[in-house]
């Protein structure tokens, strides 16, 4: 398999945090990894990072086979990256439907808008029936669909999310990784990034365990899901 | 209603207009960046002097629009470069008013230099002045017609690409979220200059129109009109479009109904006051669309 | 040709335009970048000038009033305005100095546009005295507890009033003793130049008084004076070249202005840096634990 | 640092009278459509430390905000000593004895260690104006404020700024600062956060060596080394509830804390 996105020896630092100390790994095409890790571990900042919201101290990313270099998020957003950051990163102040277009304008596309969002809301219809409603009077879970819902109108060839179950109710987090199943099963590359340890491996084929910004910990889902030290880490209770 | 007030209400409303076509460009300036543009009144000036020029050059006042739009809107991207691209830092928005600001006088003095500091005769033919209708007792000529009609046309040509149109998205988008807008693909430096070459054009054109308004042009034209444009996007609400254009219609006509009833003299202070009422009383401005100051202390 | 700028006049301006600087560092430094020292300015001088003119006040006691009102002005201003930031406040000075202006374009008592005639008794010895002594309080006030205090309301004023700084006095504060300085500058002026009129005191000016401080930087007390230095002798110095260059020195100076802006933009606005700073003395030595983390 | 694990210092030590401190009562948050807090009662009782953990946006931090007067609640109170003190300004809050420290550090970057502590001295932050008088004061303030990083460990740094400070000095500075406005009650944002194993075991020294001057701490931390051995009491919360409360062992052995930060899990719940 293709590598569509990778990481080798990289440093990231956010402000005086050295946040991430040399990382490295790789995502491949039609994968699901998971990165997971207590808060404070370099999980959004290594998000950040991939897509040039900062910049690395050292070390080298690749996306879809080339070096980031000096690329711009917009830049990189329109080859194919979509991610969806903490908070969802909707726009509040557009509607419903001007978010989706927002995110169907940026990348060439020949479906007509009408066309593409008739599978969007199949898929969701709660977005349907909010359509014309401003994006920030909508509930967290409906504004995670939004964001997800992104992903469907103009399928990106990778995929990053950070923390989809963030501040959701039980049955919320449910309905977002169903979603992100979807776009697995639809041979999307997807990166995740959570807390919540046991949603995240059961949809990721592999993972890596962050910790202080080194991974300590990495491998095939199911291995972690067995292995108890993967939950220790987690709770800091080793000691 | 007294053929004196009708005649000051409309032209009150013409006027109106102009300050709200000035007012969008620092409110759309001002919801994108957070920051003020004080070289947005010199690109006024320019304007008319544009206008002089090419109808001296045989152009007609009708021809010369295009040729003001695009030469403003030029000038735009230059003020977007040198004033605003680099202060990013926290104290940058007062760097860049103080930029702008002087930037605003080199513009100025290059008029000055190219013009002189006296007033320029526009040379269009008078009777456009003369010929009109009477409405409500009070003699109107069609160029305020004219004029009322071309600012208004404007707007809604601002409003439509701004709701309609992908570049309007994206700006709304950028002054919304712009971490979020750059996620999604959208080029933040390109959406801002296109935000500059918008404003500044728009500025532009109600140069023109103040100078066949006056059938003269002054170089302190652009700080007069650029100073009530402030007060009226901070009376419509800092970065709300519609409060903008609210604002400026109701700030024509109560200068209108001042100097009807002989407040003349002190109109300007009429105009500041409501706004620093407004700034204190409803920080959101008139309409309540604007951005308030979130911090609490 | 240095000696010819050492008149009078040259002194006089200077001096006035010092403590106009440190009238907007003094508020800058509080947090307000302020466009309304020149309505100040206006009504310092004016207090001042119509008790001295029509009252036939002594200068001394009439500058005390002049100060007094601006003071009790800035307060009266400051309290309800501070309650907004940054480019809001920005706009409400813009509009106090507009509303002054007009407003004594208004009143028929000061000779509306006219203006009034006859202020005099402002010396170069005076101006002289009053810069040493302002300054020297401003040194006591950059070597108090005070000025980590505004520093602390500047920078981040949610962290310094959660440590029970009260932001609110602090800024008003040093907006009203920053507009009393304004008064102040205003009587001297007016005092010198014999004649003043509302259309002295407009919003432009005000731009340039922050561009004193603005040019000079606000590193400590001394950049706005050589704002202010350079700002107003500048022009004097042009002169000497000869005629042809003053139609260009406004073109020139701004022009100077926005390059320097875009090339120092991190230096001009920001406040004291680190390095510039001297250690605090008399420190008590260092324990042992604290010798063992410093090695780390 | 070895020689004093977490089970050499034995929480659950209460050296005050046990009375509240702090008793915030039902309070909610609502932002937009999001409802962060969610009637939420504690109190604070004088000499114990108060852990309070739980998942990323559980509502911790927007409590912290609330208490020390950096948000307004929604509804509910907060009393502090038996004062209310939902909507005082936030200075009053902090004169009345809260101070806090901050999960992404606020210090202030341009002036040195020795001056950000300085600037929160007591004295000079309650009367300003004296403080530019007044010189006796401002060397009193020095000596009070050197003692204070002396206690923290950063006498070395005392002239160095605060932006150049490595992350461990500047947690700690933030520390120093907070305890020379004098409180009462010290609010720690996750204190821990982006530290080392031996960072956070001086970290948890440092916190010992400071609870004598306070009459309580309340901290809020995802590091469960720093959580066990410096708590009295855990109050653990998810979804802007609290979902347990009591010792150390009983809250983080709850089913309820377990699941909430390890996820729900779709065969188990269902």
């Amino acid at each position: 398999m293709a590598e569509v996105l990778g990481a080798k020896d990289l440093h990231l630092s956010y402000g005086p945090i050295n946040a991430v100390r040399g990382v490295s790994f790789h995502l491949d095409e039609g994968e699901t990894i998971a990165v997971i890790g207590a808060n404070g571990a370099g999980k959004t900042t290594i998000m950040r990072g991939l897509s040039a919201l900062i910049k690395p101290k050292s070390g080298e990313i690749s996306f879809l086979g080339e070096p980031l270099g000096r690329r711009k998020t917009s830049d990189l957003a329109r080859a194919g990256m979509l991610h969806i950051p903490e908070g969802r990163g909707t726009i509040g102040g557009l509607t419903v439907l001007e978010n989706l277009r927002v995110a169907y304008d940026i990348r060439p596309n020949d479906t007509a808008f009408a066309a593409a969002l008739e599978p969007v809301f199949n898929h969701f219809p709660r977005l349907s029936e909010r359509s014309s409603q401003r994006a920030g009077s909508l509930s967290g879970g409906e504004q995670q669909m939004l964001a997800l819902a992104r992903a469907l109108i103009n399928p990106p060839r990778v995929l990053l999310v950070d923390e989809p179950s963030l501040g959701l109710s039980p049955v919320m987090v449910k309905e977002a990784y169903q979603a992100l199943a979807g776009f697995q099963s639809s041979g999307m590359s997807v990166m995740l990034v959570e807390q919540n340890v046991r949603m995240a491996l059961r949809l990721a084929d592999r993972a890596y365990v962050l910790q202080q910004g080194e991974i300590v910990l990495e491998g095939p889902s199911d291995d972690l899901l067995s292995k108890p030290e993967v939950l220790d880490a987690y709770l800091g209770s080793h000691g | 209603m007294s053929a004196e007030l009708a005649q000051q209400i409309v032209n009150g409303l013409v006027v109106g207009g102009m300050y709200a076509l000035i007012a969008l460009g620092f409110t759309l300036v001002f919801g994108l960046l957070d920051k003020l543009n004080f070289a947005h009144g010199e690109v006024v000036t320019l304007a008319g002097f544009i206008a002089i020029f090419s109808v001296n050059m045989g152009l007609s006042i009708w021809l010369t629009i295009p040729v003001v739009i695009i030469l403003t809107g030029a000038v735009g991207i230059i003020i977007e470069l040198l004033s605003f691209r680099r202060f990013t830092s926290k104290e940058g928005h007062s760097v860049s008013a103080l930029s702008s600001f002087a930037l605003g006088i080199v513009i100025l003095e290059m008029v000055r230099l190219q013009w002189g500091a006296t007033p320029v005769q526009l040379d269009i033919p008078k009777s456009i002045y003369i010929s009109g209708t009477v409405l409500f007792g009070a003699p109107i000529p069609w160029i305020k017609f004219a004029i009322f009609s071309i600012s208004i046309f404007l707007m809604i040509a601002l409003h439509l690409v701004m709701s309609r149109t992908k570049i309007g998205r994206s700006i709304r988008a950028v002054a919304e979220e712009p971490t979020s807008a750059r996620l999604l693909g959208i080029n933040t430096t390109l959406v801002t200059q296109y935000v500059f070459v918008i404003v500044s054009a728009m500025a532009g054109v109600a140069g023109l129109l103040i100078a066949m308004q006056n059938g003269i042009v002054t170089s302190d034209v652009g700080f007069t009109f650029a100073l009530k444009g402030i007060a009226v996007m901070a009376i419509g609400g800092m970065g709300d479009m519609r409060g903008a254009i609210v604002a400026g219609l109701l700030v024509g006509v109560l200068e209108g109904i001042a100097f009807s009833i002989g407040w003349g003299g002190i109109s300007d202070v009429i105009v500041w006051f409501l706004m620093i009422l407004v700034l204190l009383i409803r920080p959101a401005g008139i309409l309540g669309g604007g951005r308030q100051a979130e911090t609490r202390v | 040709m240095i000696a010819n700028l050492l008149n009078g006049d040259n002194v006089v301006f200077t001096g006035v335009n010092i403590i106009l600087a440190w009238g907007v560092y003094l508020s800058l430094m509080t947090g307000t970048l302020t466009f309304a020292m020149a309505a100040f300015m206006a009504i310092g001088a004016y207090v001042a000038g119509v008790l001295t003119v029509n009252f036939g006040w002594p200068l001394a006691p009439a500058a005390l009033a002049g100060m007094a009102a601006c003071f009790f002005g800035g307060l009266m201003v400051g309290f309800p305005a501070l309650r907004v930031r940054g480019l809001l406040l920005m706009l409400v000075t813009t509009g106090v100095t507009f509303s002054v202006q007009v407003g004594i374009e208004n009143i028929e008592y000061v000779g509306g546009v006219q203006g009034i005639r006859g202020l005099s008794g402002t010396t170069p010895a005076i101006v002289a005295g009053s810069v040493f002594v302002i300054g020297g309080l401003l040194w006591i006030l950059s070597h108090s507890p005070l000025q980590r205090i505004f520093d602390a309301a500047r920078e981040d004023e949610s962290v310094a009033a959660s440590l029970g700084i009260n932001i609110v006095f602090v800024r008003v504060a040093g907006f009203a003793v920053g507009a009393a300085l304004a008064g102040y500058a205003g009587v001297l002026w007016g005092h010198y130049v014999f004649f003043i009129a509302p259309q002295n005191f407009g919003i432009l000016e005000s731009v340039f008084f922050a561009l004193f401080v603005v040019l000079g930087g606000v590193n400590n007390m001394w950049g706005p004076v050589f704002g202010a230095v350079i700002i107003t002798l500048v022009p004097e110095i042009a002169r000497e070249f000869g005629s042809g260059f003053a139609e260009y020195r406004q073109l020139f100076f701004f022009g100077v202005l926005v390059v320097l802006l875009l090339f120092r933009s991190q230096g001009v606005l920001s406040f004291r840096t680190i390095s510039l700073k001297a250690p605090i003395k008399g420190l008590r030595p260092v324990t042992s634990v604290s010798e063992e983390r410093a090695d780390d | 640092m070895t020689d004093s694990g977490p089970e050499t210092n034995p929480p659950g030590t209460l050296d005050g009278t046990g009375k509240p401190v702090l008793e915030i009562d039902s309070l909610t948050k609502a932002f937009g459509g999001i409802q962060a807090i969610d009637g939420v009662s504690l109190t604070v009782n004088d000499g114990e430390i108060l852990g309070i953990v739980g998942p990323n946006g559980a509502g911790k931090t927007v409590l912290i905000n609330m208490v020390s007067g950096f948000y307004r609640p929604t509804s509910g109170s907060i009393r502090f000593n038996g004062q209310k003190i939902d909507g005082l300004p936030l200075h009053k809050v902090g004169r009345l004895g809260i101070a806090r420290t901050f999960q992404n550090i606020r210090l202030f970057n341009r002036m040195t260690a020795l001056e950000n502590v300085l600037t929160a001295i007591k004295q000079h932050t309650t009367h300003p104006i004296l403080a530019a008088l007044a010189f006796a004061p401002s060397r009193q303030g020095i000596d009070e404020a050197m003692e204070l990083l002396d206690l923290m460990g950063l006498t070395a740094r005392a002239n160095q700024g605060a932006g150049e400070l490595p992350y461990g000095d500047a947690r700690r500075l933030e520390i120093a600062r907070a305890l020379a406005t004098k409180p009462k009650l010290l609010l720690l944002d996750e204190p821990a956060a982006g530290m080392n194993e031996q960072e956070t075991g001086e970290l948890i020294e440092d916190i010992r060596k400071v609870r004598n001057r306070l009459d309580a701490i309340a901290l809020i931390e995802h590091d469960m080394t720093l959580i066990r051995a410096l708590s009295d009491r855990i109050i653990a919360m998810n979804y802007g509830k609290i979902v347990a409360e009591g010792s150390s062992k009983e809250v983080l052995s709850h089913p309820e804390v377990v699941e909430a930060y390890l996820g729900t899990d779709e065969e188990e719940d269902g």
